[in-house]
């Protein structure tokens, strides 16, 4: 066997984008991100590519599990992948970036919250933004409304157990009481256990931190059944989402989403569910496109597709250079790089600056609320 | 004010000190407002209204605010970080509180994961909480736990009366329930048709598609003369390949079986939908009827023949394969009902009946395989005691009751409740 | 060609291996005992969640730590054996799984994560020993078509080593006498009881065997990536029994050939379904990738159809149904 | 008038290796057949191969003249054919009761009139019949395996080993039956190794030896045969019986 | 009452009765040390029952009994095999997807190798095939050492089990109708194998409904009826005594079947 380095081949070649997404798994919730993959690579390609040539992109499915999802990086290795996005959940990623990064190439995720992943390689970004503010906004909203206590229903995964925390937390630095917090498990039959557990703490409010895909029957449970409303039922970004529930259950319920401006956010959905009508959520989408967009720009302003080469700049594209121009489009930001101007690239989860761990910060929020027909958009 | 109060009052104020004296990591806040925002409550957690609150950088007063009544007040904007003196002064207030007066220091930081505005919502107990009575949790969990068991049985039935007359574990019976779901979800809730209808057609399509189960798998592994072992792994492809091609047609989401809706049914402290009232009344009839015609049916003592002993039956004259069919058409009705209840229990999705597979088999298990009534027994008492022992146990840890319960079952007696020892020699 | 060359590269990896170790644990368990045990995710959770904290919570050295996960394994397995061995096979099957999701529910929830990681699981933090001691050169390492990560290529070089020096030792156990007394409790314990052989006895040391062989597979299985509950599913058991029966049960190489035929087909049809994405016969991955597990599904009943007694197995042997 | 006829049966359980190898066999309605054989010369497989649950090389199996070769045992006893087989005989998990109802599983309802006949041939099953079978000792499994087969009131009746485990007052008794059930017209087949007792009463038998017809003749015949002594009967009764 | 004879077996007040049925209500057996005894009994008489309870394949509700003087009560059933008392099966046991010669090797006793051992246990498995190939010769079973057992016919079966019960070389060989379903001539030929058995000092109680066998090689026989035993002693006595031929034999045993059908159609 021989060995070596082999990033220099790649330096000269196209930027080659592999993405590791759930196709399968996951109730749908990571469909949105696999189009919004497409979706940006197709945008940077129409712009002209980078460094001359057209992006290449390669999309495998990571399952939800970590034996095929391995496999898949493997593929993704072998096809000679500079940047990789991904994965759909923190935990996964942690499984993968040793074998990504090992291979030299820059990893990438538009959708890991988890504060334990921070600073865990010097090649792995984030640019979801952490949910402690999303916490913190919940809970503000909460204490708006007038409520001294709250009870919080979580999804038992890495995600769902997280965001419990960062709540938690948010809620007793505010003052208000947690009277009870209930975990289910996304395989479980029903919820009914959790939903009566809650109900039976008597709070004042309640946070239903899930995906959209498991939070039907608790909503119509909660609203339908425990008379719960839309003053005292609150939702987290991932429970915002499609429903085929009665809407006059769903009206007036609220949660937040990250990104700058409601306008280009509806615009993207669009895009894509062009690409993939069966969308249901989109809670993600957007911080992984951006994901493409930031490392696209930093490859050009790298000049080079090499991972380590792209992971220098990304700070720098992001707003990290002294005197950089804002911009909110890769076609807009890339004519910038091509004319000698730093850029800062304000994506669409938000300001998008990368802090010296690579997390990402400058998070702008928007408070969404569904409206009698079951379809959410910014309150009013 | 009686002294404790003032006690409590202060510990309360203390507490929350010390939750914000906490350090924060230092970093870029996003530029906003920065503010005061909070809550006023008393002893019985009541809003406290009319209170004064002000907020003070050394002496200069930045800004106040009276709680209104329901004892929120809100004091934005504030010049930006840095150490404030709250008082809130109740003097004015609603409630017997008049006459006292607090001050406390609060500091606002910039950091990435806190908002410029503070939330500062002061109560003076801890938790003088109203919560629901343990009785009145107990009854809810325990009709949950009946209703769950049903569900579980009706599915089970199928599961124990293939392992009844194939003798072998299918893995795949799982994916019976989730057809009933989603064909159920698209009657109900894509063609519109009354919740009743759907079900009774999702039934009789679920009985199709044990049919075709039978037709396209189990009938020509079985003409093989496959063992046993060798079809249970075969069923297991078989519910994966199935699951998948689900999944590939209805996607990976979970979604609601139906917007129509019974109202609720409260019943002292158990409150319910109408629906899952039905369900179980469902439930039951189906499953007596089955147990019931199993126990005194033909085609029931035929199953348990076939299930004993195939080759004699064949020489006793008992078609095999056509009661397997029938089993298996059966097995595949009630999946399919099941999966329609659960659907409206809970939600429909391309891997329901796969979750439920394990406490379907414990349900089977606990009563002691192939006997019918033992599965309706083993069923419920896997439901109630997933469902009820949550009550002591984390939820997300609930099936561990279910399964716990099994475990130790069999401990007591290794043939199931209802099973009998096989005598040796 | 590259789709071939891409899926034979499964041969080889740790993935595989560590698969391959379990099933042969499994092997002992089912195909020579006849204990249905479908709950070798639990042993391998044990496995890799016992080194994981014992490294990283306790600090123990690996040397250490690869005992203390082995004994705790062998401790489940006599918890798990000395009540449930009286039970029926089918039986077993079912309180085996429930013990096995027992598990993996208490490492999933929040109750313990202080040691467990919950959901999140535990980062790679506790391979230190193993990538320390690798001779590769670091980066990217090619062996003959395929190319590896240099940590990758050593943890597959031990994993490897592992899984023969144990397939030796099972190769030599289940031909001795001892082996034969297994195969008779397979076939029929009263047979056996009558012959004086305490099959309790014997059924608690192929369970201990097994269950400690499904354990190192799991510290194996974790040393390229980290500790997450969802993996140790049922599935995993699942996986291993497909993986058997292609090999074909009660042989010994039968479950290592199960494992690597196992993992190419995997990786076979992913490569087929990025084949069909990119010459447009789906509209996108998403679709491809659910008709993947169909293919996967089908691949294995026509398996047990055309040769249900595996590639090594017997077919005359076959042909006597257990009981 | 001939009722089963076997015409050079060739077949076996394994591919390529033949268990019989081309058997005849005949028997005509009123008849009572034996067949003998040593341990493992193919008897039970032959009984087998005539209900259909061996793989037939080449041969022919003619009931009642039709031709009925290969076809499945349900559609046999819709002919008339009965069945005791020599091990796994009766279903356990299954009462008395039920085991005879699954016997007259085609025509439930001339269930209650066997059920009264076959109690009055086996009376000491009639107490019993709400026990499950499983529970019962190996001579009362015998009774009820000959009872259930009797449900039908066949008209070709195969009995494999009928006698094994019975009390020698019960042999005496099943060999009565049998020949009873002959008489009044059914074809009986009966594999035993009863030998002396199946030979007393036989119209005919047959003696196999690795799978092929060794001898054939009458009882009386064969009893006698000094062939037949040597390699099969043995002289232990007699010699026994000389002694005393 | 302390026995003259040395039994190797002595059981006492065995009683075992299933929901209302009495199997087994034995007060008192010996068996006698090496020699021949045959338990004889009506269909259901609970001769089988009585073997379960006394190899601890099934416990009674109440009884005491001990093996070469040592009570062994209670003990599970490979304790009882283990020391030195091994037992058939009426409804054959045989371990289907082994070889014959597997079976038998199964039997004996002492295999090293059974232990975990990896190593060393080559020789004796030399010397114990041996010996089993030679028990299977005698047994007509040689041709078939290498198939499986599964493949056995009923005989077949009913011999290899006898075969494997022999090959542990037990103190106390239990047979639970051993020659049911053996042909004749073979059967006789076993029978002078089971006297040689007693020669080396074994042995033996066999349940057995073939009187002409009973006659042939039994030293002692023990009638049970109803779970009781109901007479004892010699074959010769208690094979024509009125109790036993009403319960047992009946009064036609000794007839040509012949005869019978004659007085019947008469
Ligand atoms: N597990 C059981 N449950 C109920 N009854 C039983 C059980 N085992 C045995 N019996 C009854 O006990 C009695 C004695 O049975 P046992 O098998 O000991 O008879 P046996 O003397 O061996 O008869 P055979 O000569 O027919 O083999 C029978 O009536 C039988 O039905
Ligand atoms: N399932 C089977 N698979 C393969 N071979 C078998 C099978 N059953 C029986 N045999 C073989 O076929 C031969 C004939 O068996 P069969 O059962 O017909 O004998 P039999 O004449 O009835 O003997 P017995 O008097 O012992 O019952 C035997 O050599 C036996 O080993
Ligand atoms: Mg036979
Ligand atoms: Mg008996």
């Amino acid at each position: 066997s021989s060995s070596g380095d082999a990033p220099e081949e790649k330096t000269g070649g196209p930027l080659k984008v592999g993405a590791i997404l759930p196709h399968t798994a996951y109730a749908g919730a990571g469909e949105a991100l696999v189009s919004a993959v497409d979706v940006a690579v197709e945008e940077i390609n129409a712009a002209g590519g980078v460094n001359g040539g057209k992006v290449e992109l390669k999309q495998v499915d990571s399952t939800d599990n970590n034996d095929t999802a391995v496999q898949a990086v493997d593929s993704l290795v072998t096809w000679g992948s500079n940047v990789v996005i991904g994965a759909y959940g923190s935990g996964m990623s942690g499984a993968i970036v040793s074998k990504i990064t090992e291979s030299g190439a820059l990893q990438v995720s538009g959708s890991n919250t988890s504060s334990s992943l921070t600073g865990i390689n010097p090649l792995y970004f984030r640019t979801a933004p952490t949910d402690a503010l999303e916490a913190a906004k919940l809970a503000d909203l909460v204490v708006q409304d007038g409520h001294a206590t709250a009870a919080i229903i979580a999804q038992n995964d890495a995600w769902g157990q997280a965001f419990q925390k960062s709540m938690v937390e948010s809620f007793t630095a505010a003052g208000v009481e947690v009277v009870a917090q209930q975990q289910f498990n996304t395989t479980d039959t029903d919820y009914s256990a959790q939903v009566d557990a809650v109900v039976a703490a008597k709070p004042e409010s309640i946070v239903l931190l899930s995906y959209a895909s498991y939070s039907g029957s608790m909503i119509e449970s909660l609203v339908g059944t425990h008379g719960f409303t839309d003053k005292n039922l609150y939702l987290s970004n991932s429970t915002l989402g499609k429903y085929t529930i009665k809407p006059s259950l769903l009206k007036g319920l609220r949660g937040f989403l990250a990104g700058p401006d409601p306008a280009v956010e509806a615009e993207f959905d669009k895009k894509l569910l062009a690409k993939n009508p069966n969308l249901k959520s989109f809670a993600y989408a957007g911080s992984t496109y951006d994901a493409v967009i930031v490392s696209a720009l930093a490859a050009i302003a790298a000049k080079s597709a090499d991972g380590k080469a792209v992971a220098a700049k990304m700070a720098e594209v992001s707003g990290g250079a002294e005197g950089s121009t804002k911009c909110k489009a890769f076609k807009e930001c890339a004519d910038l790089l091509a004319a000698g101007t730093k850029v800062d690239y304000d994506g669409l989860s938000g300001g998008l600056k990368f802090a010296s761990n690579n997390d990402v910060t400058e998070t702008a929020y928007n408070l969404y609320a569904y409206d009698d027909k079951g379809s959410y958009a910014v309150a009013p | 004010m009686t002294p404790s109060k003032a006690i409590r009052w202060l510990l309360a104020v203390l507490a929350l000190a010390c939750v914000l004296a906490l350090p924060s990591p230092a970093a870029a806040a996003p530029a906003d407002e920065w503010g005061f925002r909070g809550l006023l409550r008393d002893g019985e957690k009541q809003p406290v209204s009319g209170a004064a609150v002000q907020v003070k950088d050394g002496d200069t007063v930045v800004g106040s605010d009276t709680t209104d009544d329901k004892g929120r007040w809100e004091i934005i904007p504030v010049p930006g970080p840095g150490t404030y003196t709250l008082t809130i002064d109740t003097t004015a207030a609603s409630g017997h509180f008049a006459g006292d007066e607090y001050e406390v220091d609060k500091e606002l930081v910039e950091s990435p994961t806190t908002l410029p505005v503070l939330n500062v919502v002061v109560s003076t107990t801890e938790s003088s909480q109203q919560v629901a009575s343990f009785t009145d949790r107990l009854a809810q969990r325990a009709v949950s736990g009946f209703n769950l068991g049903l569900l579980i049985a009706i599915a089970a039935i199928g599961l124990s009366l293939v392992f009844g007359t194939s003798r072998f574990t299918n893995f795949a019976h799982g994916e019976s329930v989730t057809f009933g779901g989603l064909t159920g979800f698209v009657l109900a809730h894509v063609l519109g048709l009354p919740l009743l209808l759907a079900a009774a057609v999702a039934t009789v399509l679920g009985g199709f598609f044990g049919y075709a189960q039978d037709v396209a798998f189990w009938r020509p592994l079985r003409r093989r003369g496959v063992s046993l072992i060798t079809l249970m792994i075969a069923s297991i492809g078989i519910s994966m390949a199935i699951r998948s091609l689900m999944q590939f047609s209805f996607g990976s989401a979970s979604r609601g079986m139906t917007e129509e809706s019974w109202g609720t049914v409260t019943l002292g402290p158990v409150v319910m939908p109408a629906t899952s009232y039905a369900g179980m009344g469902i439930s039951i009839v189906v499953l007596a009827g089955v147990g019931l015609w199993l126990k005194h049916g033909r085609i029931g003592k035929a199953t348990r023949a076939i299930a004993g002993n195939t080759a004699l039956a064949a020489t006793s004259g008992v078609a095999v394969d056509k009661i397997t069919r029938i089993v298996w058409v059966l097995a595949g009705a009630l999946a399919a009902l099941s999966g329609v209840l659960l659907g409206v229990f809970n939600q429909v999705s391309f891997d329901m009946g796969f979750n439920l597979l394990l406490l379907m088999f414990a349900g089977v298990i606990l009563g002691g395989l192939g006997t019918s009534f033992g599965t309706l027994a083993g069923s419920i008492v896997v439901g109630l005691c997933t469902e009820i022992l949550v009550l002591w146990i984390p939820a997300d840890m609930k099936y561990v009751g279910g399964l716990a319960v099994l475990v130790i079952v069999l401990l007591v007696r290794p043939q199931g409740i209802f099973g009998r020892r096989e005598r040796i020699g | 060609m590259d789709i071939i060359w891409n899926s034979l590269r499964e041969l080889i990896t740790p993935t595989t291996a560590a698969y391959a170790l379990a099933a042969i644990g499994l092997n002992v368990h089912f195909g020579f005992t006849g204990l249905l045990n479908f709950g070798q995710a639990g042993f391998v959770a044990i496995g890799a969640y016992g080194f994981a904290i014992s490294v990283m919570t306790f600090g123990f050295s690996t040397p250490l730590a690869i005992a203390v996960t082995l004994v705790l394994a062998a401790g489940y397995a006599l918890l798990l054996g000395v009540p449930t061995l009286r039970l029926r096979a089918d039986y077993l099957a079912i309180v085996t799984i429930a013990a096995a999701e027992i598990i993996r529910f208490a490492l999933n929830s929040s109750a313990f994560a202080k040691w467990t990681g919950g959901a999140n699981g535990l980062y790679n933090e506790y391979s230190g020993w193993l990538k320390g001691s690798n001779p590769y050169p670091s980066g990217v390492v090619t062996v003959g078509p395929w190319t590896f990560g240099s940590n990758d290529l050593w943890i597959a070089t031990v994993d490897w080593l592992v899984v023969l020096l144990t397939a030796g030792a099972i190769y030599l156990l289940v031909r001795s006498p001892w082996g034969r007394v297994l195969k008779g409790i397979r076939e029929d314990e009263h047979a056996m009881l009558s012959l004086g052989k305490n099959v309790n006895l014997y059924k608690l040391q192929a369970l201990v065997i097994g269950g400690v062989i499904g354990a190192a597979a799991g510290i194996l299985y974790v040393q390229p990536t980290s500790v997450q509950p969802f993996d140790f599913a049922t599935r995993m058991t699942f996986n291993m029994y497909t993986m058997l029966i292609l090999g074909g049960a009660a042989t010994v190489f039968g479950p290592i050939l199960g494992s690597m035929i196992f993992w190419v087909v995997m990786r076979f049809t992913d490569e087929l379904v990025n084949l069909g994405v990119d010459g447009g016969l789906f509209d996108n991955v998403t679709q491809g990738s659910q008709l993947r597990f169909v293919l996967v599904g089908v691949a294995l009943v026509l398996l047990v159809v055309f040769r249900p007694q595996g590639i090594l197995g017997n077919r005359t042997e076959l042909s006597f149904d257990a009981k | 008038m001939t009722v089963v006829e076997v015409k050079s049966l060739v077949g076996g359980y394994l591919p390529g290796i033949d268990i019989l190898n081309g058997c005849d066999l005949t028997a005509g309605k009123g008849e009572l057949v034996g067949v003998l054989g040593p341990n493992g010369a193919g008897k039970s497989t032959l009984l087998k191969a005539i209900f259909g649950m061996v793989r037939i090389r080449s041969g022919q199996v003619l009931i009642g003249g039709e031709d009925v070769t290969g076809i499945s045992a349900e559609k046999l006893v819709a002919r008339g054919v009965g069945f005791v087989p020599q091990n796994n005989n009766v279903f356990t998990d299954l009462t008395l009761r039920e085991n005879l109802e699954i016997g007259i599983f085609q025509r439930p309802k001339e269930f209650a009139g066997r059920l009264a006949a076959v109690c009055d041939l086996f009376p000491d099953l009639t107490a019993r019949l709400k026990q499950r079978a499983g529970s019962l000792s190996g001579g009362q499994r015998q009774t009820l395996a000959m009872a259930r087969a009797l449900m039908t009131n066949p008209s070709v009746l195969l009995l494999d080993e009928p006698s094994a485990g019975l009390s020698p007052q019960r042999q005496d008794e099943v060999f009565l039956h049998a020949y009873r059930i002959s008489r009044s017209g059914v074809a009986v087949v009966m594999v035993e190794q009863n030998a002396r007792r199946c030979l007393q009463i036989c119209d005919r038998a047959y003696v196999l030896d690795q799978g092929r017809n060794a001898h054939t003749g009458t009882g009386d015949q064969l009893m006698h045969d000094p062939k037949v002594i040597e390699l099969y009967l043995g002289t232990l009764a007699t010699d026994v019986e000389n002694e005393q | 009452m302390p026995s003259k004879r040395d039994p190797i077996l002595v059981a006492d007040r065995v009683h075992r009765h299933f929901a209302g049925v009495t199997a087994v209500d034995v007060d008192h057996v010996e068996m006698p040390r090496g020699k021949i005894t045959a338990l004889i009994g009506p269909n259901g008489a609970g001769k089988t029952t009585f073997f379960n309870l006394l190899t601890g394949f099934d416990k009674p509700q109440t009884g005491a009994w001990s093996f070469e003087g040592k009570p062994i009560a209670g003990l599970a059933p490979w304790q009882v095999a283990r020391r030195g008392m091994v037992r058939t099966f009426q409804l054959t046991k045989v371990l289907g997807r082994l070889t014959v010669l597997e079976n038998m090797l199964l039997g004996s006793k002492n295999q090293r190798g059974e232990r975990l051992l990896p190593f060393f246990w080559r020789k004796q498995e030399r010397s114990d095939s041996a010996r089993a190939l030679e028990i299977l010769e005698r047994f007509k079973l040689g041709a078939k050492a290498h198939d499986y057992a599964a493949s056995l016919s009923g005989g077949q079966r009913k011999l290899l089990e006898m075969a494997r019960a022999i090959m542990n070389e037990p103190s106390l060989v239990m047979l639970d109708e051993p020659m049911a379903g053996v042909n004749p001539a073979l059967t006789q030929s076993l029978l002078h194998h089971i006297k040689d058995l007693k020669n080396q000092g074994m042995t033996v109680l066999f349940v057995e409904h073939d009187m002409h066998m009973v006659r042939y090689v039994a030293d002692w026989v023990i009638v049970m009826a109803e779970g009781r035993i109901i007479a004892e002693g010699v074959p010769g006595e208690v094979l024509s005594s009125t109790a036993v031929v009403d319960a047992y034999l009946g009064a036609h045993h000794d007839t040509d079947l012949r005869e019978l059908v004659r007085e019947m159609e008469a």
